[in-house]
């Protein structure tokens, strides 16, 4: 119990900061928490720019490789602006009597928040940057269910929209004092907040877009698995920064955060690993890699609640169901979520947050984690979960459909066969990746 | 003047061109491609989507000679290219009516 | 004003640091501004190696690939060798009589200075590493004007001399105590000492050497946009410790430093989009990281002054000039600055110096940043950015050009036409990139 | 003397904690060195995924360059699973009265083990993940020997059972409170831990898997230098936190390990470059970035204890040196040590850790170091740094002929001719690197 | 025998190969080429610096048969690779006069 | 008809296509292949393992034309591709028996 309280204080805090109240006025800014979490922006920066721009890159057809790469760019850009003139505020800021649902514009243009404006323990600058990353690989994401055939113009706008309509709104219910948080959701780093919401909304893109012509009939390998092994392994190493520095602090939470983080991941790669070996008969290096982004995506909401042996635990999960779903959609089901971000991330994040309630237990022996919190339950734990999984799911998913379906009438969202067949980075972007 | 096209596993150009330049055949052009026969490619499989590859990577070998030593150029290539497992590869013999070396405006056979 | 105390006590101290007093005999090394640095320092050189090194190899042909990353690498082994011989002490050094030109050779060797001996907050080995990957990044950006002509031995003298001639006089300055730093120069973390010597020096070297065979009539796209792109992602990551670890110190200084770095670059990246958008039709991948790398370059001395609204303007603001910059240098003056370090870099460096004069003000409303140092009007102020600007241009220019004439009578500094038909990579370093 | 004190109080911290002692009851968690360590695991994770595996990757042919991404990934992800299960205990567990040879299994599971238990200033989480990437890329290091023939079930089982009964002992002898460590060796980060222990295991299995077929006749050129530039930039930038973060804090020793890893890596790298301009006429990347990863190898063991003139003349000795070895092994030899690891990581391991003896010295005027230890004489330091590399490169040796000899009666090692001209990425993982 | 030369758009190859395979003719040699014809580039922007791109990837399909079955092949070939657009491609017939397989030494007609 | 084969460098291309353009000719498939011959290659060095590059890049350019238009094709390839150095390359000429455009189905000198 006494654990608890420290892997849930920073949640806390960060709700209590939402509120005009004076718990921070005595926090002085920590030097060593500063250091670290800007190491953590740095690093959730980094998966998103290179990283997954490269692990996506790759999986595309050559004559798609820039548009991935176009895309990841200008959602960085656009989402950043967006950031600091109201999104922020929005997620973070005070929503007044809406709270539950939704921040306020107090905080608009970082407006009246002073340089050294305390946030915890981190200057507020930091803390918001810090989050910004996370607002940008959440729509990136989303851009492996329509790769290879959505144009780019209105790629750019569902982009705009969903970050307004979808993620800030979500963010604030799970980390900004909105009902979810209230309700006592445990998700450390983003299994509702980034997986779950990306993957849905990837999926339902997906079948909004339609197929790649050609799908499935016409095999469409990865052009460059050595752009999607670099991606790989900085998504990884970023996951650190990702994970454990959802801590807010360089303490013993963000060490553990760092330590199942990685096992999470060794325990995805080797079980995708088997998988394939005993289904296929031989393991491939897409396999491996994908299987580390399942389980690295699953212990995302766990990361701060659970021991070593449950991230061990939670990885191998993640690598069996995340393998199964991925031949379910896209083998059987002949959906279209080209880069498989459904079943990888999005029920990855749904495992995850199912787990969280569960492997935070401090009766599971060697598998046991933080604790629950003072006055739950694991069955009410997992009721809570539960809820936000569905809640978040639903609200992308729905959000999502409308908003294609509405951009669709306005501007179209998906290029032409011609288009499709030449590629879109002549198309789009008059440009080629490789001359050689 | 004769025109031998060769297809041939890409293992062994070395051992061709060695045999080659051992009867003064000094110049030849060779093209990678994909070649299609009985020999059978392989199966790729990407996140369980399978993918088969049909074609296997050949070179084509293209060597102008006099018509008189067209013969023995054959015979060299095939016994330099020969494994005796399928695929080893075809060799074609054509006609070709004039040759220009770009260099000198030399012809025909002066420009092999 | 209280908070410019903040934003400027960096600059004196370092300042301090640099005269024989006993100013830090009682400062203690904080371990977390020491981790802060070191992981800065880290970022800094990834931004060299592989990041510049990938971004400029993606750049030019598939024959010259190596070249690039040769002259990279050779760079940052060469100038870390001189930096501890000497060149550190010019930079840092006490100069005595010469204080306000040039360090003098008392840390020659790094002799005398105590493993744990102090340079503010850090030790001065942090410090010096610090200052390292600066001095290593400088002439690798210069490596993009004269790029895919120059013979690697003329190239490898032109470093060494440049570093000694220009970039150690000028970082002492700018940041050692010399006459711009006194004047009360606002260069955070190198728009001058960084961008514009480089930009200058690019521009000068590109002249001199003359343009590449075939240029403009010829084009030379990219040869692999996939590195390109790699690379830019690294650079804006790495940034993050070239301005935030400029600060020296993990505190609310460094961390809107890299709060506004991070909007600079989004906003330059935007605006490039943009413009090509409308320019051309169709916005392209090499488009948007350029942009993105002018917003870099342009924040840079701003960065540890101006606010996050601050920040978007340059950065909006660098997208638009560097964009026609690069216009009007290689599209109408035919310039052949191969890889557009001028426009980018030096313009981008000028035009930042210039407005961290401005945007540092606190009367802007929203746009208002750290506030002007006690006694400084901004009228004085951008005087005194104009002068730092011009000097260390001219500066950089002016020996650039001496220094490549002196070479070229010396040992020639241009391959043969037939090497560079043929690639430097066989002609120089008998290799090549690829082998697929 | 004074100094020494500090530079070894880490070591000797480490190993009374392995002692079932009260030492660190009164030990506060530092947030500081908590940092500098997570980041420092962020950059050692960094250099073998992407690093290694990119380094490795572009020297193999282009039918084999997934199998070495396969192999490195595989690695990670088993090593880390077995790592909590019992190989953490076995080497930095108490092993009671075996303890000068192995740990024992009591933090199997890391079962135990509170979330804020400290481990000196770190929590413990935090140190064993920071060990944990050094047990992945120790391995991964010896895939380079055997590269492009060894069949992957084989390679899997090697590296199993060569982490068990090579890496775990020798890291308790060294690091654990064994038996190196009692007699006052020093390898501040793994000289012997890590570079002689794969060097001398990749000479050995080049030898028993014997070379691969064309060898030496057959050029084999690397396919694809930029993954390998890309890489040696990663390792290059990852190496601070490998030697960096050996120190177990963000302090002046931190800070000194990296000045003189950078300085030896480019010392190292400006030395080859120069061999081979001297021998070849022309200097290569390839060349210049294997310098580079010999001067970081060398000086891996002393990075603790020299100064920045030792780390330049231990780089200057390691581009020598490792230069010739590579000649010797290769060119008169034949020995198909396919990427090279014996030469530039075992050679410059052992040459290292010997040069260490020396350069620790503080009687060497500007090219002193820490000091030795008190009651040290340089020939009984210069004694136990011979002891120490003889134990470990023949324990190392010994132990990987048996295991491989054993692995190839029991299953066979090698792929068969016709799947090596094939190439291993169809024949053992059906897939390819690149359709483009 | 003759030798069907043919020129196609890169996406056709799939239908002209199991086109051709239900005709009975199952060797073929297949190039990556750069057509340059009627049916133009496109231009592609870099930094400003336009770069007209003027040829179109194409596939050269190389089919050595006898003498009676290259119309047969012709006509399948043409059928196969049409979609009635500018760019389709070409087909050229050249003689062979001898043809041998490299793997039996088998010669001329046995050896397709 | 004859087909016009020319081995070429590969930085002459452009010059080559110009020049047939001002006589007429539009159409024409490049590829990219590996010469032989007295031009020599390069050697490469990877940690002093020796390589030696035999081959050199060029370009093979194939026209097809009506006979009468043969020895204009012929000369203006050789001039516009000559640089007088070694390597230059050659042009070969060879007999087509039929020709047809797939998109119309046009035939022989029509389908040119
Ligand atoms: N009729 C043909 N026309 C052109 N190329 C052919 C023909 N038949 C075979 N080839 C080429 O020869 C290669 C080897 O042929 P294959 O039938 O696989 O084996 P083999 O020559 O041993 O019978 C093929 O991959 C193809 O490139
Ligand atoms: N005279 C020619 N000789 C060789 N190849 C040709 C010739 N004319 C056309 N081709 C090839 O055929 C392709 C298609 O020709 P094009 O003129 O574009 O369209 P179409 O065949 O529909 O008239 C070209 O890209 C080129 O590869
Ligand atoms: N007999 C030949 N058959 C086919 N191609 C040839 C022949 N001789 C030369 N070539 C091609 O022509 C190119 C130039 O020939 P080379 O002998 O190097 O110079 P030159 O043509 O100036 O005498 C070679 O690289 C090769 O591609």
């Amino acid at each position: 119990m006494k654990k608890i309280s420290r892997a849930t204080a920073v949640i806390i805090a960060t709700c209590l900061a939402t509120l005009p109240s004076i718990a921070f006025a005595a926090d002085e800014i920590s030097g060593a928490d500063t250091a670290w979490i800007m190491t953590s922006t740095a690093l959730v920066l980094m998966m998103t720019l290179p990283g997954l721009a490269l692990f996506y890159g790759g999986l595309v057809r050559v004559k798609n490789v820039l548009s991935i790469f176009m895309q990841c760019f200008a959602i960085a850009g656009v989402v950043s602006i967006l950031w600091v003139l109201f999104v922020y505020s929005l997620a973070f800021g005070d929503g007044g009597s809406a709270n539950a649902w939704i921040g306020g514009f107090g905080k608009a243009f970082f407006a009246g928040i002073g340089r050294d404006a305390p946030f915890g323990t981190l200057p507020e600058s930091v803390f918001s940057m810090f989050q910004l990353t996370f607002a940008i690989i959440t729509p990136a994401l989303i851009v492996g269910g329509f790769a290879e055939r959505m144009r780019f113009s209105a790629m750019l706008a569902f982009s705009i929209i969903w970050l307004i309509v979808v993620y800030a709104p979500i963010t604030h219910w799970v980390w900004g004092g909105g009902w979810l948080q209230q309700m006592g959701l445990l998700d450390f780093a983003g299994g509702t907040v980034v997986h779950i919401t990306a993957g849905v909304s990837a999926l339902v893109a997906a079948l909004v877009l339609g197929r790649r012509s050609g799908f499935p009939k016409t095999p469409m390998p990865p052009h460059n698995l050595t752009l999607t092994v670099a991606g790989a392994g900085m998504l990884w190493v970023g996951w650190f920064g990702f994970n454990g520095g959802s801590a807010l602090a360089a303490n013993s939470d963000a060490g553990m955060a760092i330590f199942v983080t990685h096992l999470s991941a060794s325990a995805g790669a080797t079980m995708w690993m088997l998988m394939e070996w005993l289904k296929f008969g031989k393991p491939s290096t897409l396999g491996i890699v994908t299987g580390m982004v399942a389980g690295l995506g699953t212990i995302t909401p766990a990361s701060g609640f659970v021991g070593p042996m449950g991230g061990i635990v939670i990885g191998l999960l993640a690598g069996f169901i995340c393998f199964n779903a991925t031949q379910i959609i896209k083998q059987k089901l002949h959906i279209d979520d080209s880069l498989d971000v459904f079943p990888v991330h999005g029920v990855g994040g749904m495992l995850g947050t199912f787990l969280a309630g569960i492997f935070v237990s401090s009766q599971l022996g060697v598998f046991s984690g933080a604790g629950l919190a003072e006055g739950m339950t694991m069955a009410k734990q997992v009721g809570v979960q539960i809820t936000g999984i569905l809640a978040t799911g639903f609200w992308a998913g729905v959000i999502t459909w409308l908003t294609l379906k509405m951009l669709d009438a306005v501007m179209g969202i998906r290029v032409t066969a011609e288009d499709e067949s030449q590629g879109l980075d002549i198309a789009e972007h008059e440009e080629r990746g490789y001359i050689i | 003047m004769k025109l031998i096209t060769a297809i041939i596993k890409p293992f062994k150009l070395d051992d061709v061109r060695a045999a080659l330049h051992d009867i003064d055949v000094q110049g030849m052009t060779a093209t990678e491609v994909k070649g299609f026969g009985r020999q059978k490619g392989h199966t790729e499989l990407y996140r369980g989507a399978e993918y088969i590859v049909d074609f296997l990577p050949k070179v084509k070998l293209e060597v102008a000679v006099s018509a008189d030593k067209a013969d023995e150029v054959m015979e060299t290539i095939a016994s330099a290219a020969r494994t005796g497992k399928i695929g080893d590869g075809k060799i074609f013999v054509s006609n070709i009516e004039a040759v220009v070396r770009i260099r000198t405006g030399e012809k025909d056979e002066d420009a092999l």
